[in-house]
């Protein structure tokens, strides 16, 4: 009974989503905004080899700012919800070969995370990726090392240094450039170098590691609800 | 000036910095959180004053672009006020919860600033997805906090929470992404100017927007989630969420609202309509304080977004009442949470507690009123100008069920005031106050009031020295720890210098008014005096009292229909707290304060309708109605008739004024009883003789007479002394009305001098009966007896007084009886005045129980060694038999007067003097002739008896012939109980409880309803989501059809 | 072929709406959310398509000159990065919520967690 | 209003007339009832030998000063009633007071020796008296509802509630009496008149053989004395005040004397033949049929 | 009075004293005897100073008995008949009336148990002075039949002064007539003064009203 209830309702559902196919007629061009985006004079104003970095940086910094508040909150929230006395679990011991993947495998993965977020602007990916990237090996550190201590404070600090040199950033566009997030505050540079598009690789830059450090840290609180102790 | 988006660099840099504090830094993080919250208060506040002064608005950019290509915020008058709400809510909220989040730790304080934070760029930011992000950053933060206090309950609530929450974001974003798709842009104004409703697609775009706004705003039904957040998360963090989420996202949606369409506010007015009606109907039935807010905040989310989308209604008018309404949710809600923090106890009945702390219960009761509209709160103006908005706009539908929304949401809060104030509570605990939890809720409740009178000067025509009075309340409240013989003197100046300033003018000017200042002040002045008699301190009963005569005043004073309501509902606010200070009254103060409120929506929706069609608020201008007369006078004739308890609307009276305080009794039943009858004749004034108006009067007619006859029915089948005042009370009040529906100079005339005598001798009687009952300590007539030895002062004031009241000649009764005569025959309306003239000697079988069975028969054992009533109690009841001697000696000269003031309503027909002597169309009189010729009489008659027998021996109270046995008790011998078994036999019938009955089984329907209707509710989160979606889906069939 | 991606998100939107809807394992509904967000995911992706249109990074592929010619809209992207990043936060939490769910009354049935009602 | 010691005077022999007339009409009554029975009954100056000796016993109890008031108010009743009754139209002076005040004056006086009578007896504290004045209040109560109707329906036809007036305006033949003019309105009266002068069958409030005698059961000597005299005078001025509503008044004693015997008969009359009703069947008797009267009298002159 | 009788087995609870709390919460003591009851003593009248009125009164007392319709024995059966048509004492201003307070003449019809005596002691006191007693029958002069039964008196005088004797068992109403015109006469010749009588020798009367009566239990005289 109650499953027919649901299927009338996402049914309805899915005839409420028809008239948006129905309206959808693919593009021919780029939307006015894009449009903008796109244009010779306006790239080069921010200087920024991918456009989509570009637009999450600059434009829709602010977008962004809020992205990363939202990891932040859900470490916070999970850091304080997840708090109390782990419950004991047993692990088996893992296998050699597995351990010795992750040995070798890990300064890799970091190495390209921050890869990723340092040429966020010039190629596919950006902070987000590259935190992402670097997360992954902290996980691999967790499962190849189970007992390997988590430097809470290190991971902390730099979540915290680079939030601050984030916002200090963006609120420094609003003092002496011209606006919040402006990335113009340090020098443009040469298009499609590393060192161009301003503020832009600096910003994200921080926000991998503020990413990275913040999904550690999630998963370490995730992770330290058990222990084998 | 700090730009605006700085409040984030500040909210988010320290959010970020705390990162660094460790463990041990607990309190320093909280202060820093504080500070930074007061900095961002600071910010937005500069802002709202800059631009109050009439700075133009701001917009800022981001990264140097202009929108749309970047994203931009905007600082305008409406988003500064409300950002600063936000900020000081969220500062106090955070001193609050000081200790909480200390213990807590940093996360959780971080959790709390970005909460903050991100309310404010929900109002400041003018980009869809940018609200989307910031929206997504509010609900994870609100699911955080949530979980602050980390019980079970709280968990399930913020699962309930994210999950519904989660689905309705996933709407937003599908509406957001395919309207940027539509329209190329992102911007709430770009999008806004692309005719997105031109098409399906863009129907359905901005049909998901819209609705997953009003589905943050927790529309009825599909928002169980919210009740349980409401229920289960800290009352702290309630608090923010019902103050500050809700401001904040019933601007955006305001913001979002210029994409859609006029067809769109409909249907936002309607769902809003649905969700307050709907959510304080299953309120009826809660029984714990912070789901009830829960309800409560629901609903008023509910009207809010009515109002909303009653905006291209309302005109200009909007922000007036939106602001309004909504500053009195936040303060109030915000107040209402944070005191049931403090009590920690979560049944409704609990409350009780809170009389340990009268510093408390005031706020709480500020908060409730003010919630519920009464002034001198915001929401009142704003009600007000909704109210009159709609008329205006025949948006009558609209209108009822906003009034019909408010009254529910009155049963359940007034009930629950109730209870605070006098449930019986014998828990020996106490709550323990902190000066962080004390602080946030005493500044919300001064500003409230501080708001209130804010309001007060936008309103038009509107006095505020009206405020001053309220202020002397406030002072004399400050001054409560003082003994209430100081605070006595005080109120009694206080009368007298409004008596003094107001009496003289009046005097040549309007004699109408004359009298019923005269009444109402001269009234309150005898009575207080008999407050002398109480020792002690007496805890708020002078605020009350001043209240309500206050009110009085300002009723006599108004001269706009808004400050003739005004008065009405102050008079109600305070003559309600002054019948719940009885002993037992918990109920029957409840039951006035629901007629008095349905009332006064009445007497609003009057007024409304009157404005409509004469577009003025002058009270004269009722004079000018003509379309709609007979509603108007219908719906205001019940708006007055509640006051003076007519026929069907009198359920409240017998229990308020039986178990109100001796000295209360009168205040109600002798003086705020004419306040209905000051409104009656104000409307029948307005309605002369109107032939719609004359049939309206006919109704009126009748139901006076039946009223009259009913009311002393019950009266005489009483025993209890003081509620068979209160049932006299009815019927004398259905005489009134009777008198005047026959809107004739003899008509009126009777009238005004019934008034002017149930004035009088209700007062003494009522005040002696209080004033024994206060010595011999119970109501019970039955359970007195004999006390004219003890007490002959009071014998023979309530001698004289039912003397008067029975009519019996010569006192000054007679002359209602008279005029009432010549008036009915003048009126051709025999049968209704037969039915008065009965019920007028059915008057005789009540008082000759009053006084048989109070100081006649045999006095009881327990009562031998009683006094006479108190001196404070003797001294204003001689006055006003005084007074009654007067007006019975000598009756033309009132008489005279009142024939002069009446010939300017109605000429014709009216008594003409020969000295002492009146003429009326059919009969005369010469009450002065008659005073003098039974005087002598009398008097030769007692010469004689004591001529005769002088020696007569004294004997004791057995003395009698007893079929030659002696009685053995007191108790057994004195017949007094159900002494007229007889009559009950052959006329009981008539007052067989069927209209109690009847309003019972409207409450129990009410009840019912909402029992059954709250079960949608069931708990799972799982069936939540399903309402949100059914909720879409309902919307959708809405506008394709 | 942005129909058919269009419409795909559609029905993975759907999907997960069922597997939210239907499912009372807590686990199962927070795996619903998943497939919701990414059927959202793959709507928003499909908006920003242009036809024969490429990633709109400036490379040589793509001249600064030709961009508006050749790229595909830019900004959906750059949302759907944003909205990514905001279902991994909250798919996050739902899971410390699970736990703490689950830790509390020792199953993962969402009809067993229904202490407030009415 | 000035002093007029001649009206005085008049006033006081019309009092004493209509006292000793009262006190004859009641021994001619009971002398009639005693011959109905077959009995000799008492003799014609017995009711004067009574109050005479009422008067004069020689010990009095009191149970307290109202119990001292309550004869005085009731006399007060009905000595007023008659101050505020035209006796004989015709002579100015045998109006009484009756310038003061009209037909409602009248209707409100009735209560006040009621009351006063209610009171005193209240303080004997006798459960007697409690019960025979609920009883009392109870049948007045509804006693008077077709006597309101009788007199709006006179009100109506006469145009005044002026007792002179109405009485004025029945002169000159038997053929203008109310009785002729508006027989509905006259037959609810006279149903009231049955109730007010409480004979039997509405007798249930003094109840001799139930609680003796109700009220009064505390009242002696003196007491009784006054009562006896209220008493006389108020049933020639109750049988008064309907020969001047429905039977054209009196222009001279004898008419006064024959008229009034004719209307206390009436009652008498009744009595002798019904029994007594229970108090509830009283009340709901005159709701019904003398209310139908009164109503249609009121019907008919609208 | 009731002090000294607070152990006997005869006393009437109601009457005994007790303890009641006021409603200011102050207790005290009740004593019903004293304080629902006047302790005033009978008082002897004098009669009217001018001869010739005290005869027209006493003439109008004699034309005027109103008898208290009080049976106190078998001889009470004779009583209604008086009022039948075939006696109509009506004639001679003879009517009956219910409540002592009203009444002038007494008649104790026969013989009186002690329990009865009591109430006729009472009821005689409550009758407003001048007032009679016909004693009807031999058991009220010397006990009659029951001369030696354990709870009838013996002779009413000892208790209540009596006016007129009746003597029979029992009389019939003619007797019963012929003492009432035996009243009036003496009525008139100014000896009806029995209740000036009684309160002057009230101490007496008390004592032998008190001797026979044990649950006494009232004031010494009821007014």
């Amino acid at each position: 009974m109650r499953k027919l209830f649901i299927i009338i309702i996402l049914a309805a559902f899915g005839l409420m989503l028809y008239p948006l196919i129905q309206s959808f007629s693919g593009n021919d061009h780029l939307s006015e905004l894009a449009t903008y985006y796109a244009q010779k004079e306006n790239i080069e104003k921010v200087n920024s080899v991918n456009l989509v970095t570009a637009i999450v940086v600059t434009y829709r910094g602010l977008d962004t700012l809020g992205e990363v508040t939202i990891l932040f909150l859900t470490a916070a929230i999970i850091a304080f919800f997840l708090k109390g006395p782990s419950t004991l679990r047993t692990l088996r011991p893992n296998s050699e070969i597995f351990i010795t993947a992750a040995r070798v495998l890990v300064p890799i993965m970091v190495m390209f995370g921050v890869y990723i977020f340092m040429n966020g602007h010039l190629s596919p990916g950006g902070g987000f990726q590259g935190g992402a990237v670097i997360a992954s090996a902290v996980i691999l550190m967790f499962l190849a090392f189970p007992d390997a201590p988590f430097q809470h404070k290190f991971f902390g600090f730099m979540e915290s240094i680079s939030g601050l040199v984030f916002v200090g950033l963006a609120a420094l566009g609003a003092l002496i450039g011209s606006g919040f997030l402006d990335n113009t505050i340090l020098p443009l540079g040469t298009f499609g170098k590393l060192l161009s598009a301003g503020a832009i690789p600096v910003i994200y830059s921080f926000v991998g590691l503020k990413v990275g450090a913040e999904l550690s840290n999630i998963l370490n609180e995730f992770k330290s609800v058990q222990s084998d102790k | 000036m700090i730009s605006p988006i700085h409040i984030i660099s500040i909210g988010l840099g320290t959010a970020f910095a705390l990162g660094f504090l460790n463990k041990k830094s607990n309190g320093l993080a909280v202060s820093l959180m504080l500070v930074a919250i007061a900095l961002m208060a600071a910010v937005s506040s500069s802002w709202f004053i800059k631009l109050y002064q009439g700075a133009e608005a701001i917009e800022v950019y981001t990264a140097g672009f202009k929108p749309p290509y970047s994203i931009n915020l905007r600082m305008g008058l409406n988003e500064a006020l409300l950002s600063s709400l936000i900020n000081l809510a969220g500062f106090l909220g955070g001193l609050y919860m000081f200790k909480n989040l200390k213990n807590t730790g940093k996360h959780a304080i971080m959790v709390f600033l970005v909460f903050v934070m991100g309310l404010n760029v929900i109002i400041l930011t003018r980009d869809a997805f940018n609200l989307f992000v910031f929206m997504e950053v509010v609900s994870i933060a609100t699911a955080g906090l949530i979980i602050l206090i980390q019980d079970g309950k709280s968990i399930q609530a913020g699962f309930k929470y994210m999950i519904a929450t989660g689905i309705i974001a996933g709407i937003f974003l599908l509406g957001i992404i395919f309207a940027y798709y539509f329209s190329g842009s992102l911007n709430i104004d770009d999008i806004s100017n692309s005719n997105l409703l031109a098409f399906k697609g863009g129907s359905v775009a901005v049909l998901m927007i819209i609705v997953s706004v009003v589905l943050e705003l927790k529309p009825f039904p599909a928002n169980g989630w919210a009740l349980d957040v409401y229920e289960a998360s800290d009352p702290g963090i309630a608090a923010l969420i019902s103050a500050a989420s809700a401001t904040a996202m019933y601007f955006v949606l305001f913001k979002l609202m210029p994409i859609a369409d006029l067809q769109w506010y409909k249907i936002i007015s309607t769902a809003g309509l649905i969700t307050f009606v709907g959510s304080n109907l299953f309120g009826l039935k809660q029984t714990g304080a912070r789901r009830l807010l829960g309800y409560s905040s629901i609903g008023q989310l509910g009207l809010l977004m009515t109002i909303l989308g009653l905006k291209p209604f309302l005109g200009d008018k909007f922000e007036y009442i939106a602001i309004t309404i909504l500053i009195s949710h936040y303060l109030a809600k915000a107040g209402l949470f944070w005191i049931a923090g403090l009590l920690k106890k979560d049944k409704l009945k609990d409350w009780a507690l809170l009389r340990k702390k009268p510093l408390f219960l005031v706020l709480f009761g500020t908060f409730v009123f003010s919630l519920i509209g009464f002034p001198p709160f915001p929401s009142f103006f704003g009600k007000w100008e909704l109210i009159m908005s709609l008329s205006q706009q025949g948006l009558y539908f609209t209108l009822a069920m906003i009034l019909t929304g408010s009254f529910l949401e009155g049963i359940y809060l007034f009930r629950w005031l109730g209870y605070a104030i006098k449930m019986e509570s014998n828990e020996s605990w106490t709550f323990k106050l902190e000066w962080n939890k004390v602080i946030p809720p005493v500044l919300f409740g001064i500003l409230v009031y501080l708001a209130g009178y804010y309001s007060s000067t936008f309103a038009e025509n509107f006095n505020g020295l009206y405020f001053i009075a309220l202020a002397f309340i406030l002072i004399i409240y400050l001054l409560d720890f003082l003994p209430a013989a100081v605070k006595n003197i005080l109120s009694i100046l206080s009368l007298a210098l409004v008596s003094w300033y107001m009496l003289p003018g009046l005097y040549s000017e309007d004699m109408l008014r004359f009298i019923f200042t005269l009444i109402f002040l001269v009234g309150g002045i005898l009575t207080f005096i008999a407050g002398f008699a109480y020792k002690g301190k007496r805890e708020g009963f002078y605020p009350v009292a001043l209240l309500m005569y206050a009110g009085l005043a300002i009723i006599i004073r108004a001269s706009t229909t808004l400050e003739f309501f005004f008065g009405w509902e102050l008079m109600t606010a305070g003559s309600y707290f002054l019948i719940i200070r009885g002993k037992k009254s918990m109920a029957h103060g409840l039951s006035y304060m629901l007629f008095s409120m349905a009332g006064a929506y009445a007497i609003l929706a009057a007024f409304g309708l009157s404005f409509a069609e004469t577009a003025s608020i002058q009270l004269s201008s009722l004079a000018a109605v003509g379309g709609n007369i007979t509603v108007i006078f219908s719906l205001l004739a019940i708006g007055f008739m509640t006051k003076t308890a007519s026929l069907g609307l009198h359920i409240w009276l017998p229990g308020a004024h039986a178990e109100a305080e001796s000295d209360v009794s009168p205040m109600v039943s002798a003086i705020l009883l004419k306040a209905g009858v000051f409104g009656l004749m104000i409307l029948m004034i307005a309605m002369g003789n109107n032939p719609e108006a004359t049939r309206v009067a006919y109704v009126l007619g009748w139901l006076g007479a039946l009223t009259a006859l009913v009311g002393n029915l019950a009266a005489a089948f009483q025993e209890d002394a003081k509620r068979l005042l209160a049932y006299s009370s009815i019927s004398q009040l259905g005489y009134i009305l009777f008198a005047l529906a026959m809107m004739s100079h003899l008509g009126w005339m009777t009238a005004m001098v019934y008034s002017i005598n149930h004035f009088l001798y209700k007062s003494i009687l009522f005040l002696t009966i209080g004033a024994v009952v206060l010595k011999v300590g119970t109501h019970y007539m039955y359970k007195m007896g004999g006390l004219i030895k003890n007490m002959p002062l009071a014998f023979i004031a309530v001698l004289i007084g039912i003397i008067a009241l029975a009519g019996v000649p010569p006192l000054s009764g007679f002359a209602g009886k008279w005029l009432f005569y010549n008036a009915v025959i003048d009126k051709h309306w025999y049968f209704q005045g037969v039915i008065v003239f009965f019920s007028g000697i059915i008057a005789f079988l009540y008082l000759f129980k009053l006084i048989y069975s109070v100081f006649l028969g045999q006095l009881k054992d327990n009562l031998r060694h009683v006094k006479d009533i108190s001196i404070w109690f003797a001294i204003p009841i001689y006055i006003l038999i005084i007074g009654l001697m007067i007006f019975s000696a000598k009756p033309d000269l009132v008489l005279k007067p009142l024939g002069e003031m009446i010939s300017v309503w109605y000429p014709n027909a009216g008594l003409s003097w020969e000295g002492g002597l009146a003429t009326a169309p059919y009969g005369y009189w010469n009450g002065t002739g008659v005073m003098i010729t039974i005087g002598i009489m009398f008097m030769a008659l007692l010469g004689w008896l004591l001529l005769l027998s002088s020696k007569a021996v004294k004997v004791g109270q057995f003395n009698i012939v007893y079929s030659a046995e002696a009685p053995q008790r007191p108790e057994t011998t004195h017949v007094s109980y159900n002494i007229y078994a007889g009559y009950n036999k052959a006329l009981g019938w008539m007052v067989a409880p069927k209209i109690t009955e009847f309003w019972d089984t409207m409450s129990d329907w009410a009840h019912s309803l909402a029992e059954y209707g709250r079960r949608l509710y069931s708990g799972n989160g799982q069936v939540y989501t399903t309402y949100v979606l059914a909720y879409i889906i309902a919307f959708y069939l809405i506008m394709i059809f | 072929m942005e129909y058919v991606s269009l419409t795909i998100g559609f029905i993975v939107i759907i999907a997960g709406l069922w597997a939210i809807m239907t499912n009372r394992n807590i686990l199962r509904m927070i795996i619903g959310f998943s497939i919701f967000d990414t059927g959202l995911h793959i709507v928003i992706v499909s908006l920003a398509y242009v036809k024969g249109g490429t990633a709109p990074i400036l490379d040589s592929a793509v001249g600064i000159n030709e961009a508006i010619d050749k790229i595909v809209d830019p900004v959906p992207q750059a949302l759907v990065l944003t909205a990514i990043v905001i279902g991994l936060g909250v798919t996050a939490l739902m899971l410390a919520y699970a736990m703490k769910l689950h830790k509390e009354k020792k199953s993962l049935d969402i009809m067993s967690f229904r202490d407030l009602k009415w | 209003m000035d002093f007029d010691i001649k009206r005085l005077g008049f006033t006081l022999l019309g009092l004493l007339i209509v006292l000793n007339w009262g006190l004859l009409m009641s021994s001619i009554m009971r002398k009639l009832g005693a011959r109905v029975a077959k009995r000799y009954g008492i003799r014609w100056f017995q009711p004067w030998l009574d109050l005479v000796k009422n008067y004069a016993l020689r010990s009095q109890i009191s149970h307290g000063i109202m119990f001292y008031l309550g004869p005085v108010f009731r006399i007060g009743g009905g000595v007023g009633l008659f101050l505020f009754m035209p006796m004989i139209i015709g002579s100015e002076l045998w109006l009484n007071y009756s310038f003061h005040g009209d037909l409602v004056l009248l209707m409100y006086f009735q209560f006040f020796g009621m009351l006063g009578m209610a009171l005193g007896s209240g303080e004997g504290g006798h459960p007697y008296s409690a019960i025979g004045i609920s009883r009392g209040l109870s049948q007045f109560t509804t006693i008077e509802v077709p006597m309101t109707l009788a007199i709006i329906s006179l009100a109506i036809q006469y145009d005044t509630l002026s007792l002179i007036d109405i009485v004025k305006a029945q002169q000159g033949g038997f053929q203008n009496w109310t009785m002729w003019t508006n027989p509905v309105a006259t037959i609810a009266g006279m149903f009231s008149l049955l109730g007010a002068l409480s004979h039997s069958p509405f007798n249930l409030v003094k109840a001799p053989n139930e609680i003796p005698i109700g009220p009064p059961t505390e009242y002696h000597s003196t007491f009784l004395g006054v009562l006896q005299t209220n008493a006389a005078i108020l049933h020639v001025v109750e049988a008064a005040l309907f020969m001047n509503l429905f039977f054209g008044g009196a222009t001279n004693w004898f008419e006064f004397i024959l008229k009034t015997f004719f209307i206390y008969f009436w009652s008498v009359f009744v009595g002798v033949v019904f029994p007594r009703f229970r108090i509830e069947q009283s009340v709901a008797w005159f709701l019904k049929i003398p209310l139908v009267f009164g109503v249609l009298a009121i019907i008919l002159y609208m | 009075m009731s002090e000294t009788k607070n152990n006997n087995k005869f006393e009437n609870p109601h009457y005994a004293k007790r303890e009641v709390t006021g409603p200011d919460g102050k207790q005290f003591i009740v004593d019903p005897i004293k304080d629902y009851f006047s302790d005033e003593r009978p008082k002897v009248y004098e009669p009217n100073s001018i001869p010739v009125v005290e005869k027209f009164l006493n003439w109008a007392r004699a034309e005027s008995l109103w008898v208290l319709g009080f049976g106190t024995g078998c001889g009470s059966i004779e009583i209604p008949p008086l009022m039948t048509p075939r006696f109509d004492a009506f004639r001679f201003g003879i009517q009956s009336r219910p409540t002592p307070r009203q009444s002038n003449v007494f008649i104790i019809s026969g013989y009186l148990a002690v329990k009865t005596l009591k109430r006729v002691i009472r009821s005689y006191e409550q009758m407003p002075s001048p007032k009679y007693v016909l004693a009807l029958g031999s058991c009220t002069i010397n006990g009659g039949m029951y001369f030696d039964s354990y709870n009838t008196i013996n002779r009413l005088d000892h208790y209540i002064p009596v006016d007129v004797y009746v003597a029979g068992c029992m009389p019939r109403p003619e007797a019963l007539l012929a003492a009432f015109n035996r009243l009036k006469e003496l009525i008139k010749e100014g000896k009806g003064e029995k209740a000036n009588e009684y309160a002057a020798n009230f101490d007496w009367y008390k004592e032998n009203q008190k001797k026979i009566i044990k649950d006494w239990n009232m004031p010494d005289y009821n007014w």
